[in-house]
């Protein structure tokens, strides 16, 4: 086919898909109306339960089947880029040179390096009470740890960050979650009931039953995972060259 | 590694977990027992970052 | 004004959508087409969160607020929305990954190319 | 409605708006420049959105944006380091006047909160981002010299 | 007043997925898709969605952009790699 003739499919394809989302949206609820039964639920539902803040307790409690299947297509997609990403027979390794970085830079990335950790971490840890939770406060804490690459170079990087016990790390956190969630079956009755612990004081570290746990174990899964994606992108987009040079 | 830079070790690392607790105790909105340790432990683990970040980029 | 805005969510997010949609189409880098991906991503974001909105409500975290004392917006779709945008972003990465390995196999990432090469 | 949300959107609505178009167009150096000031920015317009809703906990997103904003900049001015050393960009007006209006935001926000453990935070968020934004703008002119390697 | 800033924040990101879109050359995109983010972290905050923009701040402001510049160098540096041997 040609590109002239797939522009004008895809133009007509578009209109015709335009056209039947028009008409949906104008169809659907109005904006901002004032019928939500199942927030309306799920919020109940949390303050029942003493979490302060109800999307954790969707995430972590009510859907926590769910999440488990997010936590699993995202350790697939590292599994899978792992996989593509492998050195393979006819790649080599070039060390590049260190890089020159100006030192207000490196100085910077020095300091801001442990906040964001701890940002990162305070993220996770209040992830029942207020905004947040294990997927931000994860990511976070992983984008710090890569301030050292860019504040000095892909080697300082690697001495504070053996890839191996990341991999290791993001096993034991999976396996964490589903631990809690084995905890629940036998002695709750169901797959990741939240009934065994106490639910605590409301809008304390140690409310919400098995949220926090969950929030803390995804917390740790999304670090690692993010911190073994980036590098092996890393030693792909620095390290690595094609041709079996010496 | 002699006395002298073990103890220079020490005391960065608790400059920094000093610094990083009181950044905690900034962050959150209400204090009790728990919070301080989460927070200790917090700030103990950006501490040991921040050292080894240092380590990383200047020691070679 | 209301009775534009009662629709008006919901057209950005299709707009959204289609441009996404034709980026991905019209590319000649997939690395832009893995950009357009995600703008396609964007919209969904967009209505999910739309349709959960209650107006002069506010977030349904009860940190700093008690609860009952004002009225709030839909946590459910929220709770879709953020898990979803963390493993689009894996989801782009491994996606970036297979570019990455397409390069190195045919040296190219224009897509054209790619199919005249196994024509 | 209150003063806050007003000043929020015009602030995100026209600081925003000519990042966006700055980003749009015009050779690298000018598109690093826009999105270095579109998080300098947007964070005190988050931080006047806090305000403006009267949720304190929402003034998380601005640390966040903080920390990260500043990151994001230097991602560019890292991997992008031998284009733009062939063109340096200079944007030393403009940056100190967002960073400037992102500290009298900070200290509008400082006064109505009044003295307590909110407005420490406040103000560490305030000197994070000015000090990450300017640094991360100092860095786009020139910060890695011959990098671009390692 | 609320509506406004809703309005506006709309509109942002109907014109940051355009030009997105239309910005060809990958480097220049990663910078809108990064503004976009940014835009987009806006619009759930007032959407009253504080989790989520914090989401997307984590993710577009700094992780999206880094894997983004990373794949064109790696992909551009086998064209460089290309043109030497020849």
């Amino acid at each position: 086919m040609t590109r002239r003739g797939r522009t004008w499919l895809l133009l007509a394809a578009g209109a015709g898909l335009a056209a039947l989302l028009v008409a949906a949206c104008l169809k659907l609820p109005h904006f901002g109306g004032d019928r939500h039964p199942y927030g309306d639920r799920a919020v109940r539902a949390s303050l029942a339960r003493h979490t302060a803040n109800t999307v954790s307790s969707v995430n972590f409690d009510q859907r926590a089947f769910d999440t488990l299947g997010e936590m699993t297509i995202l350790f697939a997609a590292v599994v899978g880029c792992v996989v593509l990403l492998r050195q393979t027979r006819d790649e080599h390794r070039a060390r590049p040179e260190p890089a020159e970085v100006a030192l207000p830079v490196r100085r910077y990335a020095l300091v801001v390096l442990p906040v964001a950790l701890l940002s990162g971490l305070y993220v996770v840890a209040h992830g029942q009470l207020s905004p947040g939770g294990g997927f931000q406060g994860g990511v976070v804490a992983a984008t710090a740890l890569h301030l050292l690459y860019l504040g000095a170079d892909h080697r300082a990087l690697e001495r504070v960050r053996p890839v191996g016990a990341y991999e290791v790390a993001d096993a034991l956190a999976a396996s964490a979650y589903l631990v809690t969630g084995l905890a629940g079956l036998i002695g709750a009755g169901a797959f990741l009931a939240n009934t065994l612990l106490p639910y605590g004081t409301f809008n304390t570290l140690s409310s919400g039953g098995t949220v926090p746990l969950l929030n803390a174990a995804i917390g740790m899964e999304v670090a690692c995972a993010v911190v073994v994606l980036l590098a092996h992108f890393l030693d792909q987009a620095v390290e690595i060259e094609e041709g079996s040079g010496t | 590694m002699n006395r002298r830079t073990a103890l220079l070790a020490t005391a960065e690392v608790l400059a920094w977990w000093v610094g990083l607790a009181l950044l905690w105790l900034v962050l959150i909105s209400t204090v009790d027992t728990l919070e301080r340790v989460v927070g200790a432990a917090a700030a103990g683990a950006g501490a040991l970052a921040a050292a080894a970040a240092r380590r990383a980029v200047t020691g070679r | 004004m209301s009775g534009v805005l009662n629709v008006l969510p919901y057209l950005v997010a299709a707009w959204v959508f289609l441009a996404g949609c034709y980026g991905l189409a019209t590319s000649r880098n997939l690395i832009h087409a893995v950009g357009c991906l995600s703008v396609c991503q964007a919209g969904t974001y967009v209505l999910l969160l739309a349709v959960g909105y209650r107006d002069n409500a506010t977030a349904p975290v009860f940190s700093d607020i008690k609860p009952g004392s004002r009225p709030v917006v839909d946590p459910v779709v929220q709770a879709l929305t953020l898990t979803d945008i963390v493993v689009g972003a894996t989801v782009t990465a491994l996606l970036l990954a297979v570019v990455m390995q397409i390069s190195k196999r045919h040296g190219t990432v224009d897509p054209d190319e790619l199919s005249e090469l196994r024509g | 409605m209150n003063g806050w949300t007003a000043a929020a959107t015009v602030l995100l609505g026209c600081g925003l708006g000519t990042a966006l178009w700055g980003v749009a167009t015009g050779p690298l150096r000018r598109r690093v420049v826009a999105q270095n000031l579109s998080t300098a920015l947007a964070c005190p317009g988050l931080l006047l959105l806090s305000q403006a809703y009267g949720r304190p906990s929402y003034v998380d997103l601005g640390l966040v944006l903080a920390l990260l904003g500043p990151v994001g900049t230097l991602v560019f001015a890292r991997l992008l380091a031998d284009e733009l050393a062939e063109d340096p960009p200079s944007a030393r007006g403009v940056t100190w006047a967002v960073a400037g209006l992102g500290a009298g935001a900070v200290i509008a926000l400082c006064v109505a909160t009044g003295p307590s453990r909110a407005m420490v935070k406040l103000l560490v968020i305030g000197a994070l981002l000015i000090s990450g934004n300017l640094l991360a703008s100092r860095a786009l002119s020139g910060g890695f010299g011959g990098a671009g390697r390692g | 007043m609320a509506d406004v800033s809703i309005v506006v924040a709309l509109l942002l990101i109907a014109a940051a997925a355009t030009v997105a879109v239309a910005t060809r050359d990958p480097v220049r995109q990663a910078l809108v898709l990064s503004v976009m983010g940014v835009v987009l972290a806006v619009l759930f905050t007032v959407l009253q969605a504080p989790d989520v923009g914090l989401s997307q701040l984590a993710v577009g402001s700094a992780l999206t952009p880094l894997l983004l510049m990373l794949a064109v160098r790696k992909v551009r540096r086998r064209g460089q790699g290309k043109e030497r041997e020849r």
